[in-house]
């Protein structure tokens, strides 16, 4: 059914009677041409797009929980293509792309919004490192503005730039980064895959991978045994569980990270603002909620729930940024499990086990890839070839060495990136 | 959160850096091959259970500590120091 | 030719009386960090205790007061006020390595429970213990004296920031015990 | 309407206050919702979608409805609770989310839009044309936003944080906190008692019961006045426990100015505290029911109107009526009744119930509608008896009582469905180390509390190994607590759940029509449970109408969690002593003073300040200042404090082995008294840091660490020395701050050296890399001499105590000499210059082989970093190699963050063939000078390559060379030569 004002105006006369479930509760069928593991963010993309792009539609996204549960449900809903490395670079403005035409795509309203998101610099080492940074951005084809001090005062007025213990030089402004509606975006995949046909099964949670001489067969689940010509591994937090089900060891360590939302307050904040000596970024929310966040907990963990000393170190990181925010009241916090990769960069690739497909080591990014990782993993479904934007994701390349995405410089320390 | 140090006693969290598996005590011989290399520097189990990782007691003793601990619901069950323990 | 002066890490910044507590610098004198090379430990107590008179402490100790032998990490301890004697160990001095600041008065622990996470419970922390811990965010070591009376110290470099911190504190619960309930 | 002789606060003074400019008076004691309806203020504020007439609802932390702001400017503070703000002379209230006033209020013509504006109707428009997202829409809905605004001005106020330890915190001073944590007192245990109230006492203060024969509120402050009187307990009122986190760890919030006027204080303290055992007291909170129009000012819930009644002497109407499922609403009726309040009728949805008192009851009754723009008139009653219209100003609505889980849901535990009480208890175990007792479990009587609070403690203090002392249960009411389900009543009109985000019983409904069935789904599609109270109020209605819209029971349902904070914090408190510098500590060097009296500025270099340049009269740019420094030292003598690179001292039999594990090259080979550059290796083979370690014994070193990775290095010796090398027999511990350390550098440095040591050095004794021991003063101290200028230096390390008067004379001796002290623009001019990498270059993805040191990895030894170091990926050509650029028009200038091209070749990501590391303007070459890595770089020396910088608008051909620039053979830096 196609959502409009007019619809809405019809519904709103006839008492909302006509609205019809966005997605259908199918049984599992006994067999599907491909079985995604995963109904969150970018399991629901990559099935919206196997089936609108490559005409896969006897497809099923098995869900342990409840649609969009997972990461793509608590976090901070920043959007952004600011990388500075090779393979990232590609793959994140081939995303940002996607969000663009994301709402008439999918004709659901993500509330994708624009509103800029800069990072601010301390020294002039950072302003180069920035620098570099933005012409990488902009040799890729996608928008930079390095700011100077006033320039971030001009747009920025919160930022204490008198007293704040780590001086503001200035700032990298990449004007088409912002936010979106973060449940809105697995709502609005959900409800594309399931109209081509995509079976959207909740409460249904994978027990096992089923192998045959190195070929993938199917799977089990808490409903039962299915068989499947191709499985596609997308789930984040539980990687490392679900691939240990296909014989797998990853380079992938699951770890939490905070987020934070004030009480609702009237619009003061109109970017996306990281403060990197902080570990802080901070926006506002269209409902008034300052939405903000900061560092992994650091200690390994799958409990989706932090601890009081990085929730300190967020809050005075706000404090000496824009003590003007002192105020307004934070009102619920919360954790996610994120899959931190040794290099902090993504995977998407093939698996040794034929048929078997690997989607993961998104760390803390992977909102904004939503679309785009979704993309690509279905291209590489479907094909069985790399997707152009994603061909740098291979899982060989910490053994080689070979086309290491180490954005932080921290090197394989899980928790560094 | 709170750890045990063997030396100074139960400490809040923020006086100890984390730095991951306990794996990363069994280092393998310069010639073990990038298959071993590889495990040991990015392969990891990553139980959702009860795992022993290694913490600094950085704002503390500089002991390195093995934590016993699980990672679904943080229950420590001990620590005990890493010199000397190592393989 | 020249005449060298030295200056206190502090100098300028105490002593000050807050409300019901005083802060002052402490000077240590001689101050040499110990550390006992692999099977030692026994033979640098033993050296230390017929050369000064106190032996190598235990973790979280304080020993003797002038001289003395304060813990300051695994496997090291700090000879305080005294020329170190020869040891089997790892002997470095660090005479001017640190801020050592003494707070006393009513409301000491008070506080200190504004800066570090540490159990200061007069049952837990007693005379004569010594932890090393947070300080606001330095790194730094708490010995307590007396009832209400503590040592708190942190790198040299950082004796300003130790001095405005406790001085917050101090002001803040100066500055409560003044409200009506 | 206040009762005279009323309440427990009847001799309290009176207090002047306004609200929204009116100025009323109030009584000491009162809260702001006290006293507003004790003058008779029912419209406080504006709900967040439909801007419809808010009243208050509560007479707690708990409250939707009845939020304002106090003070102004910086001290603006929004959507504070008018239900517990205590109330001050001069407290100035204003109402929020209302304009132009809250009675006229121009934004309530969403409501009528309403039918329109369902449950998520923005997912499904606001989409074309696609560019008015940004433009249009979203401008307009975030002008909507929020309910209160911040000023925007820095704040001023103070806020603190502290750490309390203890062995049982009693969350909650009702009757069962209260016994807890008497009996865990008595036994001897370290208590902390935590009420987020002014006064304890929890709902004794609010109801006319007795415990032991006399008034409750009486026998509460006995309690705690024999608390105060105990040295092991600690009482902190108007403290919230907002959130309970690992190993016995839980964050509270103390409100500690908040009930006064401005002063000195902190206005928040945000506690840690730290307990072995906690009790759980914290008591149950009131259910509102779903009727239609239920959300009118003058509709409470009962408890609250009990609270006003009983506590403040405060009557929230003159005819009051009680619409409840449950046996409460007959207490009110019997309280009201008792202060001579007018009580129009008890409407009780159950069938077998009688009056207590003197008042008209319609049983089998529901009020099916209200009226009243701004204010409850009437209502619409149906009962047995058929249907009527009662005339009230005040309805007490009871739907039963949530027991106050919320706690015990912060590490993930999910509280239990008990029928009985129709309502969630908290689960076994749910927080380690945690007993709950009283209403918070589901024991509802005052002596059931009582005995429950005691049982709890007894049981704790026996798990601490401590013994209780017998005590007897006070008497109290014990009657039991009868409740039948009413969830929502049928009727016309909207039957409202979350009062402040406006979600009514047909948004859920809708939700479930929708297929968005689980509970989160639901939550997130209507935003119920979302606002300030986070469905304290609404979550157990709204789980049970979506049970209902589901045909599922409600266990079945499930429940939403509670996240922590359970009621909101500021950031100010949780970030408190961050704002300004206090972020992070500062580190001073010995030299800072006078740095500062130089006119210097500052930089920071870590947690270090550095002085950028030392201005000179006349000079109006700091390249002015910077070109002038680098030629004083390339010509005369030049003095730099370089106190904050990490030095560590290491000693043991097993020094020289230990060495040649952390650093890729030997340095067991080098000699004593000599100083050898080191390059130190991560475990995944690329750069860890880098610089020299001199050998002033055959078992000690001194290893010398960049400013910025000192921390690091540190931590990983304690590492490789603890973990992998406990065989070998090693020490060492940090001497950073024990040295205060200079370099003199330039060719007259030895003569400068010569003029401050007690004996003059030569070029034989102190050739290039040596070092030792030498005499100022009298005074023992280290000289190196070491080199990272390029030039003939050294530096020279005296105990820091002496460090500003060494630098001072350093200083005057070398402007005698024609020299001068330099800072960081022109060190780093030098080091460019040389070709020297910092961590601009050694950025973490660089490896040996990448900056020309791939030889340095010797393969005659196993080190940190060997094996991962000759992974093919880390050595091919083709990887981004260290190279020198200068432009090839002497006149264009180099920028750092640009990237390179082949020339001709477009400026684009598949074209890149390397980027820009540092620049600097080379006061010695004339013309720029920058360093970088380029493609196959260490074959490409005398190539051009385009440099283009998008962002800085520069494009420049450059010649690619070798990356030393100046005196290639590094005869300046060893001259020996003894004049």
């Amino acid at each position: 059914m196609g959502y409009s004002a007019l619809k809405i105006f019809k519904e709103g006369l006839f008492g909302q009677k006509g609205w019809k479930p966005v997605w259908r509760n199918p049984e599992p069928k006994a067999e599907y041409d491909v079985i995604i593991i995963g109904g969150g963010g970018h399991g629901l993309s990559t099935a919206y797009y196997l089936a609108k792009e490559h005409g896969i539609t006897n497809v099923a996204v098995l869900e342990k929980g409840y649609l969009g549960g997972g990461n793509v449900g608590r976090n901070t809903t920043i959007v952004r293509a600011n990388y500075a490395l090779p393979g990232n670079s590609e793959f994140y403005s081939h995303s940002l792309k996607l969000w663009e035409g994301m709402e008439q795509d999918l004709n659901y309203n993500t509330m994708m919004s624009q509103r800029g998101v800069i990072n601010l610099f301390h020294s002039d080492g950072q302003r180069d490192a920035f620098a570099r940074r933005g012409n990488a951005m902009i040799n890729q084809g996608d928008d930079a503005i390095l700011l100077d001090r006033d320039g971030v005062r001009d747009l920025v007025p919160l930022i204490d730039f008198d007293n704040v213990r780590f001086p503001i030089y200035g700032g990298l402004y990449h004007p088409r980064g912002g936010t979106a509606r973060h449940d809105a975006v697995a709502w609005g995949y959900a409800r594309g895959a399931d109209q081509r046909g995509v079976d959207l099964i909740q409460n249904c949670e994978v027990t096992g991978i089923d192998i045959e001489g190195g070929v993938v067969k199917g799977v089990q689940t808490s409903r039962g045994a299915i068989r499947a010509k191709k499985v596609a591994i997308v789930v984040a937090g539980r990687s490392s569980q679900v691939a240990e089900m296909a014989g797998m060891r990853l380079p992938i360590e699951s770890h939490i990270l905070q987020a934070f939302v004030t009480e609702g307050i009237k619009p003061i904040l109109d970017q996306v603002i990281s403060f990197g000596m902080g570990h802080f970024y901070i926006s506002q929310s269209d409902k008034g909620g300052l939405v903000f966040g900061g560092d992994l907990d650091f200690y390994a963990s799958y409990a989706a729930r932090g601890n009081l000393p990085m929730m300190e170190h967020v809050m005075e990181a706000g404090m000496t940024l824009m003590p003007s925010i002192a105020k307004a009241r934070v009102l619920r916090s919360w954790g996610g499990i994120m899959d931190m990769s040794s290099d902090g960069s993504p995977i998407i690739d093939k698996t040794e086990t034929e048929g078997l497909y690997l989607n993961c080591g998104w760390c803390y990014g992977g909102f904004k890839a939503v679309p785009g990782s979704g993309f690509s993993y279905a291209h590489l479904i479907a094909k069985d070839m790399h997707h152009e934007p994603a061909s740098q994701f291979r899982l060989d390349r910490f053994r080689t060495g070979r086309g290491l995405m180490d954005e932080e410089g921290t090197g394989s320390q899980h928790n560094l990136h | 959160m709170r750890l045990p140090c063997p030396l100074c006693g139960d400490r809040d969290r923020r006086e100890f850096y984390y730095q991951g598996h306990a794996v990363a005590l069994d280092r393998p011989a310069r010639d073990a091959g990038d298959g071993a290399w590889d495990d040991y520097l990015h392969n990891r189990d990553n139980i959702a259970g009860e795992v022993r990782d290694l913490w600094h007691h950085e704002a503390g003793c500089g002991a390195w500590i093995e934590v016993t601990r699980n990672t679904v619901t943080h229950v420590v069950s001990g620590a005990r120091l890493v010199r000397g323990t190592a393989k | 030719m020249a005449r060298l002066i030295a200056n206190t890490p502090c100098a300028g910044l105490l002593p000050k009386t807050i409300g019901s507590v005083s802060l002052s610098e402490v000077d240590a004198g001689v101050v040499t960090l110990v550390a006992p090379f692999n099977g030692q430990q026994k033979a640098v107590s033993d050296a230390l205790k017929s050369a000064i008179g106190v032996g190598f402490v235990a973790p979280n100790r304080c020993v003797g007061t002038s001289p003395r032998v304060m813990w300051c990490g695994m496997g090291q301890a700090l000879v305080m006020g005294v020329d170190c004697p020869d040891l089997p160990a790892q002997c470095v001095d660090h005479s001017d390595a640190w801020a050592i600041v003494r707070i006393d008065g009513a409301g000491a622990d008070a506080v200190l429970a504004r800066l570090t996470p540490i159990d200061l419970r007069a049952s837990v922390f007693k005379k004569g213990h010594t932890a090393r811990t947070l300080i606001g965010h330095m790194t730094g070591g708490i010995t307590r004296l007396g009832a209400q009376s503590f040592e708190v110290m942190v790198m040299r470099s950082m004796a300003a920031t130790l001095v405005h911190e406790l001085v917050q504190a101090a002001e803040n619960m100066d500055a409560r015990a003044g409200l009506s309930a | 309407m206040r009762i005279a002789g009323k309440g427990l606060n009847a001799g309290g003074a009176p207090v002047s206050f306004s609200f929204d400019g009116t100025i009323y008076e109030g009584r000491e004691g009162d809260t702001l919702a006290a006293a507003l309806l004790a003058n008779d203020v029912r419209l406080v504020g504006r709900s967040f979608k439909y801007h419809r007439p808010r009243g208050i609802l509560t007479a707690g932390s708990e409250e939707p409805n009845a939020l304002v702001t106090l003070g102004t400017h910086a001290a603006q503070d929004p959507n504070i609770r008018a239900t517990t703000q205590e109330l001050y002379d001069g407290l100035a209230a204003r109402s929020q989310n209302a304009w132009p006033s809250l009675k006229r209020d121009a934004m309530a013509v969403n409501d009528l839009m309403s039918p329109f504006l369902s449950a998520g109707f923005y997912y499904k428009t606001f989409m074309w044309p696609k560019s008015f997202w940004e433009k249009v829409y979203e401008p307009i809905i975030r002008r909507a936003a929020g309910l209160g605004a911040i000023s925007g001005v820095t704040n001023e106020d103070t806020y603190e944080k502290a750490f309390a330890h203890c062995d049982v915190l009693v969350i909650g001073a009702g009757p069962a906190g209260l016994m807890a944590a008497l009996v865990a007192a008595q036994a001897g245990a370290d208590v902390i008692l935590a009420d987020e109230d002014s006064r304890m006492g929890g709902r004794l203060l609010a109801e006319t019961y007795s415990v032991d024969g006399r008034e409750g509120a009486d026998w509460a402050a006995d309690i705690v006045a024999r608390l105060m009187a105990m040295d092991n307990v600690r009482l902190m009122t108007r403290t919230t426990i907002t959130g309970a986190y690992d190993q016995g760890t839980f964050g509270a919030l103390e409100r500690v100015t908040h009930h006064t006027a401005a002063t000195q204080a902190p206005r928040e303290c945000f506690w840690r505290i730290v307990a072995k055992r906690s009790i759980l007291c914290a008591g149950a909170l009131e259910r509102p029911i779903a009727f239609p129009n239920n959300d009118r000012p003058g509709i409470m819930t009962a408890g609250a109107v009990r609270a006003y009644l009983n506590r403040w002497g405060v009557a929230p109407g003159k005819s009051v009526t009680i619409f409840a499922n449950n046996d409460d609403a007959h207490r009110t009726a019997v309280d009201l009744v008792e202060a001579g309040v007018k009580v129009a009728g008890v409407i009780d949805s159950r069938a077998d119930v009688q009056a207590l008192g003197d008042y008209p009851i319609f049983t089998n009754g529901k009020v099916v509608g209200t009226k009243g723009r701004l204010g409850l008139e009437s209502i619409t009653v149906q009962h047995s008896g058929g249907t009527r219209d009662i005339r009230t100003d005040c309805l007490a609505m009871s739907g039963g009582w949530n027991p106050t889980v919320h706690l015990t849901c912060h590490m993930n535990g999910r509280p239990t469905w008990n029928d009985d009480i129709l309502s969630f208890v908290p689960t076994d175990g749910a927080i380690p180390d945690m007993t709950v007792a009283g209403a918070a479990r589901g024991v509802f009587s005052t002596h059931g509390c009582l005995e429950d609070g005691i049982a709890a403690a007894r049981a704790v203090v026996d798990t601490l190994g401590l013994d209780a002392v017998a005590v007897d249960t006070p008497s109290a009411d014990d009657s039991a607590y009868r409740i039948e389900p009413l969830w929502q009543v049928e009727g016309k009109g909207r039957k409202w759940l979350d009062f402040q985000n406006d979600v009514h019983v047909k948004d859920i409904k809708l939700a479930a029509q929708e297929n968005f069935r689980s509970v989160e789904h639901m939550k997130r599609y209507t935003t119920q449970g979302m606002a300030t109270d986070q469905g304290k109020n609404s979550n157990v209605a709204a789980l049970a109408v979506l049970a209902d819209a589901t045909g599922r029971g409600i266990p079945e349902t499930g429940t939403t969690t509670f996240r922590p904070p359970y009621a909101p914090v500021s950031i100010a408190a949780m970030g408190a002593g961050a704002q300004g510098h206090g972020f992070a500590p500062e580190r001073h060097m010995t030299s800072h003073q006078a740095t500062l009296d130089r006119g210097a500025p500052m930089i920071e270099a870590g947690l270090w300040y550095r002085p950028s340049y030392f201005p000179k009269q006349g000079e109006t740019t700091w390249l002015e200042s910077c070109n002038r420094e680098v030629g004083m030292v390339r010509n005369t003598v030049g003095i730099c404090d370089v106190s904050t690179l990490g030095k560590i001292d290491i000693q043991g039999p097993d020094a020289a082995a230990f060495l040649d594990f952390v650093y890729c090259n030997t340095f067991s080979t080098l000699k004593e008294y000599r100083v050898r550059y080191g390059l130190m290796l991560r475990e995944d083979g690329h750069v860890m840091d880098d610089g020299t370690t001199a050998r002033l014994g055959a078992n000690h070193y001194v290893m010398t660490t960049t400013t910025a990775a000192a921390g690091q290095v540190m931590k990983h010796l304690d590492w490789v020395s603890q973990a992998l090398r406990p065989d070998l027999d090693v020490r060492f511990a940090s001497v950073t701050e024990q040295w205060a350390q200079f370099a003199v550098a330039g060719p007259k440095s030895r003569d400068l050296l010569n003029t401050v040591l007690d004996a003059d050095i030569d070029g034989e004794s102190w050739p290039f890399m040596a070092c030792g021991d030498v005499s100022i003063g009298g005074i023992v101290g280290r000289l190196f001499r070491i080199s990272f200028s390029g030039e003939h230096a050294y530096e020279v390390s005296v105990p820091a105590r002496f460090g500003a008067s060494l630098f001072r004379q350093l200083c005057a001796q070398a402007e005698a000499m024609g020299g001068g002290v330099y800072g960081m623009e022109a060190l780093n001019v030098l080091r460019i210059e040389k070709g020297f990498i910092t961590h601009s270059e050694i950025h973490g993805r660089v490896s040996a082989f990448d900056i020309g040191f791939g030889r340095m990895v010797s393969q005659k030894k196993d080190c940190i970093g060997n094996a991962a170091s000759q992974r093919p990926g880390l050595l091919e050509a083709e990887r981004e190699q260290l190279v020198g650029f200068k432009p090839v028009d002497k006149a264009e200038k180099l920028t750092a963050g640009a990237h390179l091209f082949v020339e001709g070749a477009d400026a684009v990501r598949l074209n890149d063939q390397g980027y820009v590391t540092s620049v600097c303007h080379s006061p010695t070459l004339g013309h720029d000078l920058a360093l970088g890595f380029l493609r196959d770089g260490a074959n490409r020396h005398g190539e051009t390559v385009m440099m283009v910088d998008h962002l800085r608008g520069v494009k420049t051909l450059c010649e690619v060379c070798h990356p030393v620039f100046f005196d290639p053979d590094n005869t300046r830096a060893k001259e020996t030569s003894n004049g």
